[in-house]
């Protein structure tokens, strides 16, 4: 087979070392951060070495150099999930690009398809993490408009059986995750998609958990803006994306202002360029959007249907294994339909913070707590859960030093 | 294995034998903390008399150490006055600052300084930590109410 | 002498390679964003390949090593700076730590210090860069205050003789740029902090042009919130410093939300962290911190003090040498006094951008336009200028090479 | 020198001495473009009859190859119907995209072949569009306002 897991880890220099007194490490906390492949580093260094200076401003070679770098860079990412170069704006995080949407919508004034007041309504869901949620809250607090939200099923699903109550002719925007980061539910778009654009509302995806994982085609999705963090998708740290229709990155007010992202200042007042500068103030952060890119390049590389074929067969493999542990409940799908490879569970008796510091003691690196998703935390019962969540580095290995270090765990904690 | 100097038996052991664990309905102040990264949490009501802590009781979700340390925390404070319980929270806060180059002290601490092993997991060391702040407050509360 | 040009150069890797015709790299572009040494990229790389993972949230022993080497970059800002950790907060850019000002007080309810409403003032300057500029206009906008300015007088200094007039007891806040990025000029700020304080105003400090080349102590300053960039301090692009006196942060609200700067959320409500996690919402830029703290340490080895006096006494030399050339103007203090080591500049006959163009040819970068700072451009009577800017990597000889290339350039577009 | 290649003779020399500079305060449109990134402004005024354009005088302020261009441009366009200037407009454009690849239609363009240079400096090609730009606008609008 052409996908190589041996191959890959080559290409991600942590798997080099060692944790604690010598283990291996078996990296299980993707859904957290990913680890970054030389592709990326190397991209960045080239970009700070070689052509460092600040794009679109200079008249001079670096600069031209440096412009050259940041928007091929912006060309890649838009090729990546089939969207314009003009629709991608890159922020900081994810959790950047949601609260950009949020306050751009509050600073939109009567008359502006964004705007908000009482009698409106945000929809949001219980699977959201706080990411895709306070920042709604927020608005909804700013504005007068009302927050209500889609509850999640005994199964771990997105109910949307009142979706025309929840969704209503009010609605201006819903907001909804793509993959819950605790659950590995992938919610079904295509009713929300509809019954949104039914009402005129527009839709919000945190593509997070999804981007990273899947070939995802903006056009086919048929949300309205799509969020999304490098450092989750083995790249850079300090970049995230937001892609954005552009009829609607157009209407929509700038959020950050400040340099760049100007037609004209005088000492009171502004006009604003096109999307999408009108949304980058300032000397953009060039070396990690271009390492982004190289990220993109990477997964195109090794193919996004690959890697989505890869951790399926992981999570079927993973399932079986971990639902065969005794006293093992799985916070989630039980089984692989509509799911990612992103596993949470709890284990009777020990707690997952327990549980996490010995599988570490084992080499292994799992996430345990409310994983920022506390209403979802609350709305399935747990307090915490661990979580292990799989890329494309990681193999049948990997769960299986998983299911023995928490069979080691029961035996450990149980000796008294 | 390192593992075994944070999870030393007598901690595994009020885990799963919590002490004074179950609310008291009668209290001075009563206060609830959560450890706000992994959402740990413990609520204690505690009764203080003429300067005397006369009762602790409390209630919690989590972890091994954040849970068996509010229990020995009741067993050391209780009948101590709240001038003894501050030296005795001083002394915990110091060992868990150690970064593991401190035994602490077994006249003060008691079975507390098996916490010691605590203090080399920096990301531990909060939730060893989540009840001893939870009864600084409340020590302060019932201060104020008294006054 | 200690201070050697060339010992630093070699610690820059940018420096070995050559501008167009093989040219050696005049690199005078450094008030748009500074190169950047090994110690910096290699701390980006280290923190990539040894101990990148989420920090605050693992159990595992690669989260803790990144929390250690975040927390610790922290510390190392904080120590540059002459501040405590917890009052450092990294933002993506000093464009973001202004506008997180300006919106967070555009979130405070009446009641709180930073409210702002109809009779409030905002006080700027005429010579802000856009990003200390737009976001008061914005929030003054959104909340019916009045935003009102001090003037730039004909030598390029503030005026500040109507200090009262501009500040008055309706000022909330005071924001103002502690060095021209056009200009060079440092404004004083003991009248302004004295003024500001005693009508009970906040003073907020654009750093940017000031913290990388000369010794900065917060305490000493007697500000209450700085900005800055690190890439303009030999820091990697992506962050950005707000530096906050602690009260102040504690009763500012937030900015961004999301993930790790709540204590609890509920589908409708959430409360606060303390700063400075209240305002780092999400996965922050932890390789960025780690480069920006890496930068502080290889400064501090220079010595901020060393590095200032190289510049004053470059700016001496080039102030003299540049004069000298007929038909240029100095934009900005044509002496030394009070004034950092940047120096715009015109030519009769020759637009600036043609300068640029050519200066280019000759491997000289230097800055062209109005340098996002349009309503001092328009005060000053000039619709752009050319903007050579100096770091500890210039020296003398660079000088030379600008004033030479200036003089090509006049025979080269004087040829008609 | 490669520079030569950017700022050829005839450039300079419009530069120097600009074509049609000066509003002609009769107009079918009046537009203002400005270049954001470098300050760069230009001001047309237009006078379309019958789809012809009989007059273009301007006033601007800029760098060599923006002024020229908006000068060259008016040498180019004046007495030309809307849709003999539609093709020159997009015959220069092409130039401007064409990376230093072409040396551009001289039948169309005349003299303002000599801007085939800029096309090898990305960040000068915005200069050179620049009236070109605020002349696609002024024709929409005055047949806007025709119909
Ligand atoms: C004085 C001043 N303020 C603010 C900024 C904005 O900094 P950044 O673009 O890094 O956010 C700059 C630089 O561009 C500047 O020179
Ligand atoms: C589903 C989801 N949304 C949003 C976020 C926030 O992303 P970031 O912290 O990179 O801004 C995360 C990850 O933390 C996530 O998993």
């Amino acid at each position: 087979m052409s996908f190589s897991v041996t191959d890959i880890r080559r290409d991600f220099p942590i798997f080099e070392r060692t944790i604690r007194d010598g283990k291996r490490l078996v990296y299980l906390d993707s859904g957290a951060t990913s680890q970054k492949p030389w592709a990326v580093i190397n991209a960045e260094t080239d970009f700070y070495t070689k052509h460092n200076a600040a794009v679109h401003r200079g008249a001079h070679q670096l600069a031209e150099e440096a412009t050259d770098a940041y928007e091929g860079a912006r060309a890649k990412v838009a090729g990546f999930i089939g969207a314009q170069p003009e629709e991608v704006i890159f922020t900081k995080s994810a959790t950047e690009s949601l609260n950009l949407v949020a306050y751009a919508m509050g600073n939109a004034e009567s008359g502006n398809r964004f705007a908000l007041g009482e009698g409106d309504e945000i929809v949001v869901s219980e699977m959201e993490h706080h990411a895709n949620l306070v920042p709604w809250q927020q608005l909804a607090k700013r504005t007068g408009a009302k927050l209500s939200w889609f509850k999640v099923t005994s199964d771990a699903r997105l109910d949307l059986t009142n979706i025309d109550e929840v969704i209503t002719p009010r609605t201006k925007v819903v907001a909804i995750t793509h993959q819950s980061n605790v659950l590995g539910t992938i919610n079904p778009l295509d009713a929300i998609v509809k019954r949104a654009h039914e009402v005129g509302a527009v839709v919000v995806l945190d593509a997070c958990q999804s981007v990273p994982h899947m070939p995802i085609d903006v056009a086919a999705l048929g949300v309205d803006f799509l969020a999304f963090s490098g450092h989750k998708a083995i790249g850079p740290t300090g970049v995230g994306i937001l892609w954005g229709r552009s009829p609607l990155l157009s209407e929509l007010p700038p959020f950050l202002t400040g340099g760049s992202m100007v037609t004209s200042v005088t000492m009171t007042d502004a006009t604003w360029a096109q999307a999408p500068q009108k949304f980058e103030a300032g000397v953009p952060n060039m070396a990690q959007a271009v390492g982004l890119g190289a990220a993109c390049n990477y997964l195109t590389s090794i193919g996004m249907q690959a890697i989505r074929d890869h951790e399926i067969a992981l999570t079927d493999y993973a399932l079986k294994k971990l639902v065969e542990i005794a006293e093992l409940n799985i916070i989630g799908p039980s089984t692989n339909e509509s799911r990612g490879s992103t596993i949470s569970f709890t284990i009777n008796e020990i707690h997952p913070h327990d549980l996490g510091q010995f599988l570490d003691s084992q080499g292994i690196a799992v996430r345990t707590g409310h994983h920022c998703a506390w209403p979802l935390a609350k709305s399935m019962n747990v307090q915490s859960t661990t979580r292990a969540s799989f890329y494309l580095y990681n193999n049948e290995e990997d769960v299986d030093v998983l299911v023995q270090g928490i069979q080691s765990a029961q035996k450990y904690f149980g000796r008294f | 294995m390192e593992l075994d100097s944070l999870y030393q038996e007598v901690i595994l052991d009020h885990y799963k034998h919590p002490q004074h664990k179950g609310l008291n309905p009668v209290f001075s102040a009563q206060v609830h903390h959560v450890n706000t990264s992994c959402g740990d949490e413990v609520t204690l009501n505690v009764t203080i008399k003429d300067r005397k802590i006369t009762g602790i009781s409390w209630d919690g979700q989590g972890c091994s150490i954040s849970q068996a340390s509010v229990s020995m925390l009741t067993d050391l404070l209780i009948d101590k006055t709240l001038e003894e319980a501050e030296v005795i929270t001083h002394s915990f806060s110091e060992l868990m600052a150690s970064k593991g180059t401190s035994t602490g002290d077994a006249d003060l601490l008691e079975d507390a300084v098996a916490f010691a092993g605590v203090s080399k997991f920096p990301s531990r060391v909060k939730c060893a930590l989540l009840g001893w702040m939870a009864f600084k407050d409340a020590a302060v509360q019932s201060q104020g109410e008294s006054k």
